[in-house]
């Protein structure tokens, strides 16, 4: 489905400890339960609070553009993959909605479509400042898939001051 | 998603309490302005501190009312303590335009200092 | 995919007002996963707290049951689909996995066919007494769907309560 | 999940902290069988009060526990006040066969008077 291809988010050849997909309807209130669902994925490798909370803010960007953006307030489903590595998480939010035209473009800090919305152009900025890394593919017509890859530092850190601690 | 008002001379206080994202955000923008049109209102100070959640729909709010305000040249300032929060505003750019404070208190203090001026 | 048909779970033809599928691989951590996820959607509707109570047991026993006796911890993903109404919540999860022979047995309170694992058998009994109506559709072979319906009767009592108060 | 011990007499209390379903029991078993097999162990109290959930899975380990004891001529009792692990024990019949208390003072309380008689 996708063309484009901006960034490299990727966790490499290795097997996810444990995945999930989640379907749900474009509806805005959707955008706290998949902040949910993949905070509570997320815990069962016990990150930093930090940590969490940038994948919620990550992940509300994303599921918030699939839904204005994307469907721009129509009906359609919203997927999101989580993919979890023993150091890291792959989330991926696909939609089916409008697509992307000028991908580079949209993902300028500041740039928005929609300022009568009073977007503020951030959101793409956001992942990436949150995320470690962000791949966007779009096809006009088609839709859009957004990569977004996490690496749990704190636990690296937690693992070396049990280390320490013998 | 919960927005308390409260007045200080001609400051509107708005408290945000709950999680602050585009699903709520009509709500909020909607709750404020209404506020705001009072002719008592002249300037804002957006106190963060009960938000559990915020994302880049609330940069857009703030944003927002911060050019509204401008235009009546009032002043906007901001409380948080929130380490998420803070780091959002922080990379919007929002800092470099609005004083950040720990807590509302100090943003009252040091508006009503700047205004009385 | 489904033949023999117990129960007569069904929300009717109304439309959902929101809905939702989580598909994740049958790993048992997934249990408690499952029941964040179906607890956190229905929430959305503001249910009372036993309420909440009763359909993360009953979520519980179903996703357990897919992963020991559906896939008999081997490899296989179940799906759990969450359609939610303004009064109650269908909540079905399937597994591809061997199916129930005798589904009357299976339901019988006591019984169970893994006494060894310390099974108490009333996995399905629960489900029964926790949620308004169960419905089991299985094929041996091929898999189990268990549908369940769950009237939130305390939204009832609010809006009495609220028509009252005027 | 946290599965703690203490010893009155010969009464063995099982403190259960978390939520037990099945992914927790095969941990929570094997730690309470270890307890079980040393030789000061005749009676044991359940303590349940910190359980935030409990599904089927429980039911069979307490069941386990129930058959493994009353071979022994021990007896078993239940500490629990969380209404919706109250119905999990009335519904499948272990409150016909279990006695249950609102704390674990009460059912250590019961069981020593009852033992020492
Ligand atoms: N899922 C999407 N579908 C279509 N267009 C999108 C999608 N996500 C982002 N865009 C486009 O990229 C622009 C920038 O997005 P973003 O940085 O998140 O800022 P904002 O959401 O505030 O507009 C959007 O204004 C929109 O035009
Ligand atoms: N998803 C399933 N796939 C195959 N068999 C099942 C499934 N769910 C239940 N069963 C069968 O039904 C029996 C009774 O289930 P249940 O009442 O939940 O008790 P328990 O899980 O304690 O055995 C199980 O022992 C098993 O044989």
């Amino acid at each position: 489905m996708m063309a484009k291809d901006n960034g490299t988010a990727s966790a490499g050849k290795k097997k996810p400890i444990n995945e999930m997909t989640l379907i749900f309807p474009a509806l805005s209130r959707n955008e706290s339960f998949a902040r949910v669902v993949a905070a509570s994925f997320i815990s069962q490798l016990d990150p930093s609070i930090e940590e969490l909370a940038d994948v919620r803010t990550a992940v509300s960007e994303a599921v918030t553009n699939a839904i204005i953006h994307g469907y721009e307030d129509k009906a359609g489903n919203i997927k999101m993959i989580c993919l979890l590595y023993d150091d890291s998480v792959e989330i991926t939010v696909i939609d089916e909605g409008k697509g992307i035209e000028n991908i580079e473009l949209a993902r300028q800090p500041l740039y928005t479509s929609k300022p009568d919305m009073e977007r503020s152009g951030m959101g793409f900025t956001v992942m990436e400042t949150f995320m470690d890394e962000v791949k966007v593919e779009s096809e006009v017509g088609k839709g859009t898939k957004v990569t977004m890859l996490k690496y749990f530092k704190s636990l690296k850190d937690k693992e070396r001051r049990a280390k320490n601690d013998k | 998603m919960q927005v308390k008002f409260s007045n200080k001379g001609n400051i509107l206080i708005v408290r945000l309490i709950g999680e602050l994202d585009h699903h709520a955000s009509d709500y909020v923008r909607r709750k404020i302005d209404g506020e705001m049109i009072k002719p008592t209102t002249k300037n804002i100070i957006f106190d963060l501190s009960n938000l559990s959640f915020m994302d880049s729909s609330g940069i857009g709010i703030i944003m927002g009312r911060y050019r509204a305000i401008s235009r009546i040249n009032g002043q906007i300032a901001v409380a948080c303590s929130n380490a998420q929060i803070l780091k959002l505003l922080e990379m919007s750019g929002i800092s470099k335009v609005i004083q950040i404070f720990s807590d509302a208190d100090k943003a009252v203090k040091s508006m009503l200092g700047v205004t009385k001026k």
